[in-house]
Parts: structure tokens; C-alpha cells; sequence
């Protein structure tokens, strides 16, 4: 075996291993620990040799061998990046309710303070839902309520009318007579909670502690 | 690990063909803890069973119950005797064995009126095949070689190079979500004028007066539809508190299933 | 671009692209997957071709391209594995036998519950022996029995025959037939001792001691 000090090492051996042990390891391996894979029966330079072979014989695949701060790994080539990427196609991701209907309100009923979102969607509003849209550059504080505590005003800024192609807020849809949705069975879909209020059962009270879980995430 | 010295003027215990099991010797030569690890290395009585069968050559397809029921009583005395937390799986299998063997003592006639009646060993012996089947099985399946513990998957890192999407939002989503708060805030609008008599005080109230004149209802009960999370809270509250104080008990058969909340005074009424 | 119907495909770059994309991917890719790196412009047969060219190549590497339950995956050869293993001397540890069994249980008679685990092993199964295969991915519950309570019923998983190399269930281990069993001499592995002295006495009853290291852990 190649370990043992009596027999002449085989350079083949030492590449596959090498290959091997680079193309498993999750982090870049430094010179010490690809000694510790002959035992460290192997000098230094001799190592790097190796390397560098094993780097010539990977130019022309799809993946390359390089040398980083903290050793040596191999990683994907950019040019065949955009292959690879068709097998992950980043899909959107969307907002939370919570963080939608936060926006909602601020955009329709300008300026609110916390508060004020959270009477309307009666619960409370984390302020990670708030830093969200505040670092997506969306809302904005604009001032104070001169009430006790005096809490910040919350406003859209102009950067949210530009990345939803609005030129301003008259834009937004109009909003419907809240009167309305209860008839003619319109907008039943968004009605989660109202569709079965006349029926009593475990269903429908398990509903408040889903809606729960959603508001947490 | 050591060997245990062979105490010469102990008397046997686990018997070989036939020999009766021996009153147990008051010093027996085993450390407590030993014996521990002994029997947790059986998987169970079935396990311990095939042990014995094993070592002792029984027929499997023929087993001579006597033999085998004696063989295991005899490591049951052991475990006993040394005050071994016996699991109940072990009991129980000490009394499948006697009825067993006394259903055999049966003369056949009587066994004859139930139609064919099968061998009272058959269940025995179907399960004791079954169980080494699935060891035999485990070990083999042991043997395949492992991701992680017999070899590495390759890894190789992809840089990530796109930058982080954002979600995106468009005027629709905001008008939706506009119209479900309006939805919701319809839903409640009974419950929001009661808003703020909310107290876990008037809600212990409440929930005892629901369980008055019934031995129990369902935790869900206690919520009704449309409730808001605010009064989710109370509520839930209201009965940690009602639990604490020993007014109610709160009991589930298993586990998602079903709580029950009882009136500890409909309990002693009983 | 290859990706471009007008061009002739470069079987070169087919090559690289794939063994990229399988070098670089976390999971076994199957060949709907291996197709869309090349917009769906390359048969199933001509990708098949590429790919046993690819395992071809390898051969003398020191990992190898493999076949699994989930499609195709590169993994460090059992000979190499000896010389990594010095990088992480630390392996996950052995299952119990307890594991063991439930898991062979769930992976010939699934899906199966927990109650039909214990019928045939005798005992009672503790939550963490399911947890752990669980946790491993190889284990998921996939419904409930129709009977009184519902019982969970388990089944292995697609990444238990992964990380076994297997492509489907029937590539496990043949049942041995039942009545050869305890044929004379056979299956000896399955008792707890491996010597079977004929001596009576509780000294005895203690080698099974000496087979415990193996068994626990």
C-alpha cells in the first residue's frame, strides 16, 4: 500500500486520492491536511507538484482546481454556471401575509404608525415585518404622532411607486365598499375565516390558530 | 472487556438438556451491573428465546415447550433475583409460555372439537421466525455499504453568483391583501366590542360555566369561530390557570388526538 | 451556445457540462433533470450514452459515477475511502440494534406501523429509534391505517436507497426463506455470543459481554 514507507509511491495513486479527497471535502483542504492523507509520508513540494498536475487536468473540464486563502478546492467554472443554474431556477420569493398586509395598510391609509396596523389587522406587527419593507427601501418613517409615546408615522416612499410602476398613489386599485363583499358571494376566496361562520365544528375554531402560526412566521 | 472468574461452587443456573433448574445460589457470582448489560443485549423475549433455542439446538418447527419454558424461567429467576427491572414484555411472555404448554398437556379429544385445532405452538413459532427472518434481514442490510459511514458523496461548491432575488409585489397582491383585512375585521366585529372586557379572570368564568352539567368537552370547544388571537390567548391562559389552581383537568388519550378538558368537581360528583 | 438548436451539439462540452453539474449537485440527478441543463434538445438514449461515457472515465478515479433510486451521483470509491477517512476520523456512528431492526421491518414490510413493528419484534419501539431514521431521511410517514386511532404508517424513503447505492427495493437483500433459518450451522451471527460452549453455568451466560461492543454504540 501506498502508506507504507518501503514501497515507492505511486503517482497515480497519489492523484486519485488527492481528486478524490478534494472533490468530497465540503471545505478548501490546506497543504497539512493533504499530507495527512499519506500519512504525511510526503514532502511539501511534492504535494503542490501534484496540485498543479491535478489543476492542468481540470482546465478544460467544467470545474476548476483553485488555491484560496485557506486551501485548496475545487468549484464550478462560471461558464458552465449558467447550465448548472437551469437545474435550480430561482423561483420568486414571496412576502409573507403579514408583511403584505402591513403594506397594504400603509399604502391605502398613509401615514399609520404601528399601532395602527396592528388595530387593523388586530395582531401584533413584529418589527421584522417592518425592517423588511423599510430595507427594501418601500416605507419609510415620516415623523411623529403627537400622541403619548409619540409613535412613528409610516409612509410608501417614492421608490415603492417606481418598482410597482405607478407614477402615484391614486394609482393603486381602487378599493371595494367593504358592504359588498359580503353579498353575492363575491371575493369568497379571500375570505378565509367568513366562509363558514354559521358552522360550528372543530374546523372552523382550529381557523384563529392557523391564522396564528402564519401571522409568527 | 474482562472475564468473568468461573466461581467453582456455583451451583447451575441456565440448564442444559433437561437438568432441573437449580434452587438459585443465595451468592451468585454476578456483578448486578453485568448482568444489566447481559440482558440488554436481547432485544426482547423473543430475542432471548431464540437464544435459547439456538444454543441449546431446540427444534424450531418442534419445539419442546417444556425445555424451552424452563430455560427462560430460569433466566427470568435471574433477572429477578437480581432485582432487575424486568420489562413486561418478559412477564408477559413467561405466561404465553405456560398457557402454551398446558394447552398441549390437553387431551386430544378435546383439542379435536374445535375442528383441526392447530398446534398451540404454531403463533409461537410463526412469530419466533418471523423475528430472527427480520435480524437475519437487519444484518444483512448492516452490511450494504453507507453514504457518510462507508463512503463520501462528492461536493464540489458552485459559487453563488446570483444575486439574492427579491420578492416581487404588484398592485393586485396589495388590493388583495387590502380586502382580506377588510374581511376578517367584518368577521370580528362582534367580538371587537367585547375587546376590551377581555380578562383571564372572566374567561375561567366562562370556561367553568361551559363545563357545567358536562363531564368533559373538547379543548377545541373552548374556541369559538371567528375568534380572534388576542382571545386565543385569554382563553388558553384562563385554563393554564383554571389546571392550576385544580379546578379543571386536562387529559389526551394520544398524542394528537383529542384534549379533554373535566370539572374536577363533575369528577368527584361521579 | 449548445443550447442553441441551430449549432451542432459539441460532445465535449456535453460531457463537461454534465459531469459539472453531477460533481456540484447535493442530491442524485435523474436524467429529467440532466435534460434540462440542455433545454430538453438531447434524447434520453444520447444522454444515457454520455453518461456511461462518463462512468466509463472514471473508472480508474477515485470516485465513481453510480446509478441510484434517485437518479445519477458521484461518491468517493470504497478503496480511496480509507485514505479520506484519516481527513475525518470521525465516521456517524453505528446504529443500535434496535434501528436496525425497525428499519429492516419498515423496508420489507412497509409501509407498516409502529404497532406492526412491535408485534414483530416483541417489544416495544421507543420514539427515538423512529426519530432517528427519521432524522436520517430514510424513514417518513406516508398516511394513516384505517383502524381505531389511525395509526402512522412508515415507509422508507427514496434517500434510503440513495445512500445505499440502491436503485429500487428489490435490489435489497433477498428474505431468507424462513424454514432454512436454523438449518445446522446457519446464521450463527445471530446469536448475541458467538462461542457455543456446551458448558452449563452462569460463567456462560457472560460471554455475551465480549459480542456487546459491536451490538450497541
Amino acid at each position: 500500500m501506498l502508506s507504507k514507507s518501503s514501497e515507492p509511491i505511486d503517482p497515480d495513486q497519489v492523484k486519485r486520492v488527492l481528486e478524490a479527497a478534494l472533490l468530497t471535502s465540503q471545505d478548501p483542504l490546506p497543504l497539512s491536511e493533504l499530507k495527512r492523507l499519506f500519512d504525511d509520508e510526503l514532502s511539501t513540494d511534492i504535494l503542490r507538484k501534484f496540485l498543479e498536475e491535478l489543476r492542468e487536468k481540470w482546465t478544460k473540464g467544467g470545474i476548476e482546481l483553485v488555491c484560496v486563502a485557506s486551501g485548496w478546492r475545487f468549484h464550478a467554472k462560471l461558464e458552465i454556471q449558467e447550465f448548472l443554474n437551469k437545474l435550480n431556477p430561482q423561483k420568486p420569493p414571496r412576502y409573507s401575509r403579514a408583511v403584505l398586509e402591513t403594506l397594504a395598510i400603509i399604502s391605502y391609509r398613509q401615514p399609520v404608525t404601528r399601532g395602527d396596523i396592528e388595530e387593523i389587522r388586530g395582531v401584533s406587527v413584529s418589527s421584522p415585518v417592518l425592517k423588511v419593507l423599510e430595507a427594501r427601501g418601500w416605507i419609510e418613517a415620516i415623523g411623529h404622532r403627537d400622541t403619548p409615546g409619540r409613535p412613528i408615522l409610516y409612509a410608501t416612499t417614492k421608490s415603492f411607486l417606481n418598482d410597482l410602476n405607478l407614477r402615484s398613489l391614486d394609482e393603486l386599485p381602487p378599493l371595494e365598499d367593504p358592504g359588498l363583499l359580503f353579498e353575492q358571494g363575491k371575493n369568497m376566496e379571500l375570505l378565509p375565516i367568513t366562509e363558514q361562520v354559521s358552522v360550528s365544528g372543530i374546523s372552523e375554531t382550529l381557523h384563529p390558530l392557523q391564522g396564528l402560526k402564519e401571522e409568527t412566521s | 472487556m474482562s472475564q468473568f472468574p468461573n466461581s467453582t461452587d456455583t451451583n447451575p443456573i441456565a440448564n442444559i438438556h433437561g437438568e432441573p433448574l437449580m434452587e438459585l445460589p443465595k451468592g451468585l457470582f454476578i456483578p448486578p451491573n453485568a448482568l444489566e448489560v447481559f440482558l440488554e443485549n436481547f432485544q426482547g423475549p423473543l430475542d432471548l428465546l431464540l437464544y435459547l433455542i439456538r444454543k441449546h439446538n431446540l427444534e424450531v418447527l418442534d419445539i419442546p415447550m417444556a425445555e424451552l419454558t424452563r430455560q427462560y424461567m430460569a433466566y427470568i429467576e435471574i433477572m429477578r433475583a437480581n432485582q432487575l427491572e424486568l420489562a413486561a414484555e418478559y412477564l408477559l411472555m413467561t405466561a404465553l409460555l405456560i398457557e402454551i404448554k398446558s394447552r398441549m398437556l390437553l387431551p386430544r379429544s378435546t383439542v379435536r372439537e374445535n375442528e383441526e385445532e392447530s398446534d398451540p405452538r404454531a403463533e409461537l413459532v410463526r412469530r419466533l421466525l418471523e423475528y430472527e427472518q427480520m435480524k437475519l434481514a437487519a444484518l444483512r442490510l448492516n452490511e450494504i455499504p453507507q453514504a457518510e459511514r462507508d463512503f463520501t458523496l462528492v461536493q464540489v461548491l458552485i459559487e453563488q453568483t446570483v444575486v439574492k432575488q427579491l420578492p416581487e409585489v404588484n398592485v393586485h397582491d396589495l388590493r388583495n391583501a387590502w380586502l382580506t383585512l377588510v374581511a376578517r375585521a367584518q368577521a370580528n366585529r362582534h367580538h371587537r366590542v367585547t375587546r376590551a372586557e377581555l380578562s383571564v379572570r372572566e374567561h375561567m368564568s366562562r370556561i367553568m360555566r361551559n363545563l357545567r352539567g358536562h363531564e368533559f368537552i373538547e379543548f377545541y370547544e373552548l374556541f369559538g369561530p371567528s375568534i380572534r388571537v388576542a382571545e386565543v390567548v385569554v382563553i388558553f391562559l384562563a385554563l393554564l390557570e383554571l389546571v392550576r389552581e385544580g379546578l379543571v383537568e386536562i387529559t389526551q388519550s394520544q398524542s394528537i388526538g383529542i384534549i379533554y378538558v373535566k370539572s374536577i368537581d363533575f369528577l368527584n360528583a361521579v
